[in-house]
């Protein structure tokens, strides 16, 4: 059983991301749409640590890198639920497509 | 090769007990299934509720109040991420790292306390 | 590390950003511990003290070598110091604009904490100017947006707000990630996410042709992401709702201070990276010169789809977003054609921008909060009911649509100039900026017919506050005098920072 | 033996082999979790001066709990019908398998341990974290108020006491300086944690009994308020299974403690002539005795102190306890 | 002193601005004393810069150069390098216009007695505009140029659009947006140039473009010149007009106030004709010379299409409109001849037609203002009522169809005799349009001031011009006369220049 390739996780990366840009722009419910961005992240964060053990040129930086978007993405998401809460809690909603109270 | 093998047959042993921990369950479940009777009622399918009729979906939303905590819950577990690589090798890292961790935990702090101070720890 | 190496840094060099993050952390106890019923107001002074000694603080560091401290993460060269002064002094007027932002309802509560989330932001975007490292541009990158999220949404009674807010997460969230993408790219070719050790690696492996499909795709990730924070069209759909919804000082402070400091992280990244890596092989072209072609692409776009859609706005603020719109595209043009003054002429135009644009929302901000509507109607007849605070808005207009003797126009010749001394000149570029300039005519008159040519629904006389008054004073005067007398501007900047030149080495 | 195994490239048959020692494993936890509950019942029934169990099998009742097992698996198996069934049927088995899964890590003795990760300490904190998702789920599947409102609490009070639990861990490794357990029982050789870090001690201890949802801190499954919680409309060996995974948390926690504070395996000075497996055994057995005690002595919190107490008190204790920790290993290593 | 004599000139406007904000709103006199006064140090200072110019002495002698804006950080390689330097100078062709400006402004501030809304207001946003135009003609660096260019955009604007008639926003709109184009293209140009060069003073350019043996920062090509010349005839083009962008004019003609209107039409048209003789003939000669066929048939087009549509309007302005379409025309065919009775025609035929619209217009506004109408249908029998103003009308419309012995004449005379020179076909059409200028002409004035009383002038109470309202256009008819008799007093000045011009082609060609 060898390692498995680096590519192997670019692509897994990849797919994710794919999958999570799909989701952020396409789902109605906010809550999915920020799920969808974790994804991107994480995404980013196989990549990170894939090249940080497997790259060309394998250094910690990358795993540092990793653990700061770890804390970012955690960020995003709590102060998108908690602006999300304040919203619902006016509106009743958690679509995206319902809110479009500020247009022209 | 001996420690890249031991390394891999550690995870193969996790592998081993979440393959256990899944089999059990249907194992015992299935032979559950052949011993077990079968005479299915009315009024056993429905849902508890102490006696009186069910109303209305259960699936209720949630109070506002969990989401909260969660919030709470993801920023200090995040944290705890710095804190555990910083833990194991702080003797490498020396009065530096306290003071710079010490900076950081200050921070947290602060949260914590605005935290408390607009009342979002209060289960109420 | 020990503490000698700890002492042996220059921490001097961080002063400014001590001072800010001690502020903020001053300002949020305060905040915490006054009593309810005391008027948090009088935060925005501190926090205006804070900034003011920044700024000192800064000024002294002018003499300062450039030196690089943790490890090269931060790095004080001239660069930093000029970008550092344009956000100080675009935060100190929104402070001010802060404390005379008085709306009808859903804001006092919230007030003691605008001061200090909006510091954490400012200290983001300072981070930004000076980080020599991709995790430190991130984390500052990440602390402006994080912090202006919350700040969108400060208003938290205000349906708008609130959805200005949800808006601004999402799209600020799917930038980020996109950015990060390319950045894991970037640190996975070369191993290394400092920059300038990146730089020389990339130059090395494009010399011989290595990678250059995978440079390009992070390249192009990270322009994308990027030019979600410049509001750069097509990517710019979170702008107009964003600014509309925001609270104005917010506003204010997205459209300079925001976009300033995304301006700074785009040209840390790409000049730093791009600009001496070889294009190809044959290594007749840099990096950068055979891709500006995007570039040139989002600038663009961003200048004909702000200006024409501006065109058919009603609300002043959701107007203004599609300005900056168009204002960063032309900031665009600059970077894009990379000539001799690509430093001068994007730093002139945002010092230009910074003045005009605040004080255009000092105004705004007045006006929208008296009739409690952002309709461009509400400026009928500003003319009689307060012809000085006329005649500066229209000054800021002036400058705005880059008519002469204003500080608009020199930054729009400097990017001209740039624009067009290259061989072969970006003409199509620069034509479709000065195109773009006459179409923001229509919109920007018709702001000025309002207040000149139209009666005013009621002839009661706009009593001015103070904060508001000075702000559109100091705008005013800067942006005339750097119109008049631009030298003032220029010279400052070449016997303070010299051409940049330390910002490779 | 054991060492050419892991040694040996990883393949099918080492999979087999690993198999049937994990299922051994597997027998000896449920023959423990058997007699737990009955050692549980009778401690219970004297400390409360009673007889507890003592009818079936003798004696002592000895044969209780498994005629107890018995007869879970012959009831008849209803799901309600406005349940989400996949998710209902899933959910048992999401709660038991990480339960399992984690003691895959615990070092019994020096020999007798199976998985040896270098981040073990880490695996087991996340592992131990998804059992909440599989009791969310059956509150969810249930449709059922009380089931969901149990859920919700059991969500709530793991992800507050996680916090505590985790950072009372860290004095341990800035002492050990690993996350390894084997290298954590290897620095206790001198000097057991709980000396050095008998605050970390006790916020563990109270925070692992809010994690295993045993009294005082029942508050997910309370009897008197919720019938019984998130698993209301479970029965047989469904509901069997949730049992079994509270169980088996009780044994990998208490393996768990032993190993981060009371030593291991390792012996108290000059009594080394007794086997390592004993004084493991003897440790773990004092800390499942703490805990049934404290389930006997202590009343139920009520919800809203039950997460006051863990943000307001233990996470700021936690806090402190870190940086003491690190604050004096700073200065002992200067003198 | 002198060096700054100039400079004074040109701001002496902004002077009265200041003036002006001391008073109060209210004081509608006062005002408009303080209005009316602030145009005449300019004019004062013109008339003596023009009569010591006569009297032999050196227009350089008042030139002015100071360090103004350095781009770049380049002081170190070579000072001059993208330097803006303000420098303001005249020549004879500048001193005309300057003469001219100044001349009409005072008129125009004159005739400005009967605005009827902010007095204040108005007359800031008139001195401002003064300011704009005397700076324009002095500018000696393009960059200058164009700033003065466009600060006569803002205030004209706010002249049109709030002091205008019905449709005053309109008018300004276009008249914003068209010139806004036009400045735009001007500037591509001139920072091609000054981003090329590194210069953007006049001289140094047409040095190094024509002569070269500098080196640039980045090459001009020879397609390139070209294309900066196109840009420019369009640039200027819009501001002339010529034929298909000329709409805008039309609107602002008809709907801003007649002084204004005496300003536009008098004044800031001619800065597209001065623009072009100074940056297209100055800078490329030799690419004009090629183009400048193209130039006399649009010229020819402009006139012939001037001419026609203004026989068939029934609006008095929209008739001065279009007949200002069509003596553009005719400049154009001056300068599209290229040769020096060509030039020189062009250029009498902007100084003659800046002072016939302006009396035109001017009456046109006296009549407007006691009828309140200015279609021809409604008109009719003026002179019953309005003599003196009949009178200077038909004055003025002889003199705008060429009447031998006023300025009209001599300005036409010259640009066909250039223009026969070198293509003689062109030139038998576009004298139809000299034909046709007389026929709509008269006819429009005929109708107005004899024939049949019109109803609008049966039904009021009409009276004729006053004393104040004399002063324009006696001062105006004077020039007219006076350069008609007496040509000398403009071909004079012009030596210089045209010789300059022509050696500029001549060179190029040898």
């Amino acid at each position: 059983m060898n390692s498995v390739p680096l590519s192997a996780y670019l692509v897994l990366a990849l797919i994710l991301f794919c999958i999570g840009l799909y989701g952020a722009l396409t789902k109605r419910n906010a809550v999915i749409v920020l799920i969808s961005i974790e994804l991107m992240l994480n995404a980013v964060n196989i990549n990170l640590v894939a090249f940080s053990k497997l790259g060309t040129a394998p250094s910690i930086s990358g795993q540092i890198f990793t653990l700061f978007t770890i804390t970012v993405a955690a960020v995003e998401a709590a102060v998108g639920l908690a602006i999300l809460m304040s919203l619902y809690n006016r509106r009743k909603t958690v679509n995206v497509d319902e809110m479009d109270q500020l247009k022209h | 090769m001996d420690l890249l093998n031991s390394y891999q047959n550690n995870y193969l042993i996790v592998f081993v007990f979440l393959c256990l921990g899944i089999l059990l369950p249907v194992v015992a479940l299935f032979l559950g299934k052949l011993l077990r009777p079968h005479k299915p009622e009315e009024a056993k399918y429905t849902t508890y509720e102490s006696g009186i009729e069910p109303f209305h979906d259960s699936r209720i939303q949630f109070n506002v109040r969990y989401y909260i905590f969660a919030l709470m819950f993801v920023i200090f577990d995040v944290e705890t991420v710095f804190l555990y690589p910083w833990a194991v090798a702080y003797d490498k890292l020396g009065i530096f790292a306290l003071i710079e961790m010490l900076i950081f935990v200050i921070m947290l702090a602060i949260g914590l306390i605005y935290a408390w101070k607009k009342k979002v720890l209060r289960w109420m | 590390m020990n503490a000698d190496t700890l002492l042996s840094y220059q921490w001097g060099q961080m002063a400014p950003e001590f001072i800010i993050l001690g502020v903020a952390a001053l300002l949020s106890l305060l905040d915490l511990f006054l009593p309810k019923s005391y008027n948090r107001r009088s935060l925005a002074w501190i926090a205006l003290v804070g900034i003011l000694i920044a700024v000192l603080s800064l000024i002294g560091l002018f003499d300062s070598k450039t030196a690089s401290i943790l490890h090269d993460t931060f790095r004080l060269d001239s660069f930093g110091k000029a970008f550092k002064l344009i956000l100080l002094i675009g935060a100190a007027c929104v402070i001010v604009l802060a404390e005379s932002y008085d709306p009808r309802e859903g804001f006092k509560k919230y007030r003691g904490e605008f001061y200090y989330l909006f510091l954490t932001g400012l200290l983001g975007a300072m981070v930004m100017t000076s980080s020599g490292d991709l995790i430190t541009l991130f984390v500052g990158l990440e602390l402006l947006s994080v912090s202006s999220y919350i700040l969108a949404g400060m208003r938290k009674k205000h349906a708008g707000s609130n959805e200005a807010a949800i808006k601004y997460v999402i799209n600020g969230g799917i930038s980020t990630a996109i950015t990060l993408f390319g950045m894991s790219y970037l640190y996975g070719l070369t191993g290394t996410t400092n920059l300038m050790e990146m730089k020389d690696v990339m130059t090395a492996q494009a010399a011989s042709g290595q990678y250059m499909y995978l440079y390009g795709l992070a390249f192009f990730m990270v322009l994308v992401g990027l030019s979600f924070k410049l509001a750069s069209a097509p990517f710019h759909m979170w702008a107009p709702d964003v600014y509309q919804g925001s609270p104005t000082p917010v506003t204010a402070f997205l459209s300079v201070v925001s976009k300033t400091a995304g301006f700074v992280i785009l040209l840390r990244i790409l000049l730093t990276l791009f600009l001496t890596m070889p294009g190809d092989e044959s290594q007749t072209f840099s990096f950068l010169e055979t891709h500006s072609i995007y570039i040139s692409c989002l600038a663009g776009i961003s200048i004909i789809a702000g200006n024409v859609i501006a065109l058919r706005q009603r609300n002043i603020k959701r107007m203004f977003a599609y300005s900056s719109i168009a204002h960063a595209g032309y900031i665009l043009v600059a970077i894009s054609a990379l000539g001799y003054f690509t430093f001068d002429a994007v730093w002139f135009y945002l010092m230009a921008y910074l003045l005009m644009n605040l004080g255009a929302f000092a105004v705004i901000q007045l006006i929208t909060d008296a009739s409690n509507s952002e309709d461009i109607a509400d400026f009928a007849g500003l003319y009689r009911r307060s012809p000085l605070l006329a005649a500066g808005f229209a000054v800021f207009i002036l400058s705005l649509a880059g008519i002469p003797g204003t500080a608009g126009f020199i930054g729009k010749l400097n990017i001209f100039m740039n624009a067009l001394m290259t061989d072969p000149g970006h003409f199509v570029l620069a034509s479709i900026m000065i195109g773009g300039t006459v179409i923001s005519y229509f919109y920007y008159f018709g702001i000025m017919t309002q207040m000149f040519f139209r009666p005013a629904a009621t002839t009661e006389k706009i009593k001015v506050p103070a904060g508001i008054g000075t702000v559109v004073v100091i705008a005013l005067a800067g942006t005339i005098l750097f119109g008049v007398a631009p030298n003032t501007a220029l010279d400052f900047l070449h016997h303070n920072f010299g051409s940049f030149n330390d910002f490779l080495k | 033996m054991v060492e050419d195994l892991l040694a040996s490239s990883p393949g099918l048959l080492n999979f087999g082999i690993f198999f049937l020692l994990a299922t051994v494993l597997l027998l000896v936890i449920l023959g423990f979790v058997t007699y737990a509950i009955l050692a549980e019942r009778k401690v219970m029934g004297f400390m409360q001066l009673r007889q507890g169990p003592n009818q079936v099998g003798g004696r002592w009742g000895l044969l209780q709990t498994v005629a107890d097992v018995l007869k879970l698996l012959i009831k008849e198996d209803t799901i309600p019908k406005a349940a989400d069934k996949p998710l209902f049927i899933l959910a048992p088995v999401i709660a038991f398998a990480p339960a399992f899964m984690v003691v895959a890590v615990i070092p019994f003795t020096d020999k007798l341990q199976f998985a040896d990760i270098g981040v073990g300490l880490l695996y087991y904190i996340a592992i131990s974290g998804l059992s909440t998702v599989g009791i969310v789920a059956g509150g969810w599947a249930s449709n059922n108020k009380y089931a969901l409102l149990g859920g919700m609490r059991a969500a709530a009070q793991m992800i507050s006491y996680e916090i505590p639990l985790v950072m009372s861990v860290l004095g341990v490794i800035l002492l050990a300086g690993s996350l390894n357990l084997n290298d954590i029982v290897d620095a206790q050789s001198n000097g057991w944690f709980i000396l050095k870090q008998p605050i970390g001690f006790i916020i563990f201890l109270i925070a692992s009994i809010a994690e295993l949802n045993r009294t005082p801190f029942d508050l997910p499954e309370a009897e008197s308020e919720l019938v019984a919680g998130f698993h209301v409309e479970y029965s047989g060996f469904r509901w069997a299974f949730f049992m079994l995974s509270e169980y088996v948390y009780l044994f990998a926690m208490a393996s768990l403690t032993t190993v981060l504070f009371l030593g291991g395996w390792g012996p108290l000075p000059f009594m080394d002539f007794i086997p390592g497996a004993v004084w493991f055994s003897l440790k773990f057995s004092l800390i499942v005795f703490l805990l049934i005690w404290v389930r006997v002595t202590l009343p139920r919190m009520r919800a809203d102190q039950l997460m006051e107490f863990g943000w307001k008190v233990l996470l700021p204790v936690a806090l402190a306890n870190i940086f003491l920790t690190a604050l004096l290993k700073e200065l002992v290593d200067f003198m | 002193m002198n060096d700054l004599l100039l400079s004074i000139l040109v701001f002496s406007p902004l002077l009265g601005i200041l003036v002006l904000c001391m008073i109060s709103r209210s004081n509608e006199r006062a005002v408009k004393w303080a209005g009316i006064l602030a145009t005449v140090p300019a004019l004062a200072l013109s008339l003596f810069l023009y009569s010591s110019y006569l009297g032999g002495s050196d227009l350089s002698a008042f030139s002015i150069k100071l360090d103004w804006i350095r781009f770049g950080n380049l002081a170190d390689v070579d000072s001059k390098l993208f330097a803006v330097d303000y420098e303001l100078a005249l020549d004879g062709f500048a001193l005309l216009m300057v003469l001219l400006t100044a001349v009409l402004s005072t008129l125009a501030a004159i005739a400005s007695v009967s605005i009827s809304k902010e007095w204040k207001g108005y007359f800031m946003l008139f001195l401002l505009l003064e300011t704009g135009m005397l700076g324009v003609f002095m500018a000696q660096n393009m960059v200058l140029f164009f700033i003065f260019f466009e600060i006569t955009l803002i205030p004209a604007f706010f002249l049109i659009g709030k002091w205008g008639y019905f449709e005053k926003e309109k008018a300004a709109y276009s008249f914003l947006i068209y010139n806004g184009f036009g400045s735009a293209v001007l500037l591509i140009v001139i920072m091609v140039l000054f981003a090329r060069a590194g210069t953007s003073n006049i001289e140094a350019l047409s040095y190094i473009i024509n002569v070269g043996g500098v080196s640039l920062v980045a090459p001009i090509s020879e397609g390139m010149k070209y294309g900066l010349l196109i840009a420019l005839l369009i640039a200027f083009g819009v501001k002339l007009p010529i034929f298909p962008l000329h709409t805008w004019m039309l609107r602002v003609h008809v709907q801003a106030p007649p002084p204004i209107v005496m300003l536009h039409a008098g004044v800031l048209l001619k800065i597209g004709a001065f623009g072009l003789i100074r940056f297209g003939l100055g800078i490329f000669p030799e690419q004009f010379k090629d183009l400048s066929v193209i130039i006399a048939v649009l010229g020819v087009i402009n006139l012939l299409y001037g001419a026609f549509l203004a026989f068939i309007q029934n609006e008095f302005k929209m008739v001065l409109a279009y007949s200002s379409i069509s003596h553009m025309g005719i400049v154009l065919i001056g300068l599209g001849a290229l040769n020096e009775s060509g030039i020189q025609g062009a250029i009498f035929q902007v100084v003659s037609h800046g002072l016939i619209a302006a009396l035109l217009f001017f009456l046109v506004g006296v009549i407007h203002e006691r009828v309140q109408t200015t279609a021809l249908p409604n008109l009719g029998g003026l002179s019953h009522n309005m003599p003196l103003t009949s009178g200077f009308l038909l004055a003025g419309a002889m003199a705008s169809l060429g009447l031998p012995g006023m300025s009209g004449f001599i300005s036409e005379f010259m640009a066909f005799l250039g223009l026969f020179k070198t293509d003689p076909l062109l030139a038998g059409i576009g004298a139809l349009g000299i034909i046709i200028t007389a026929v709509y002409l008269l006819r429009a004035v005929m109708g107005m001031t004899f024939g049949r009383q019109g109803a609008s002038v049966r039904t009021r109470l009409v009276s004729d011009l006053n004393a104040l309202e004399m002063v324009p256009v006696l001062v105006l008819l004077a020039f007219i006369v006076t350069i008609g008799v007496y040509p000398t007093i403009l071909s004079n000045p012009l030596e210089d220049t045209i010789q300059l011009i022509m050696t500029g082609i001549r060179g190029q060609a040898g």
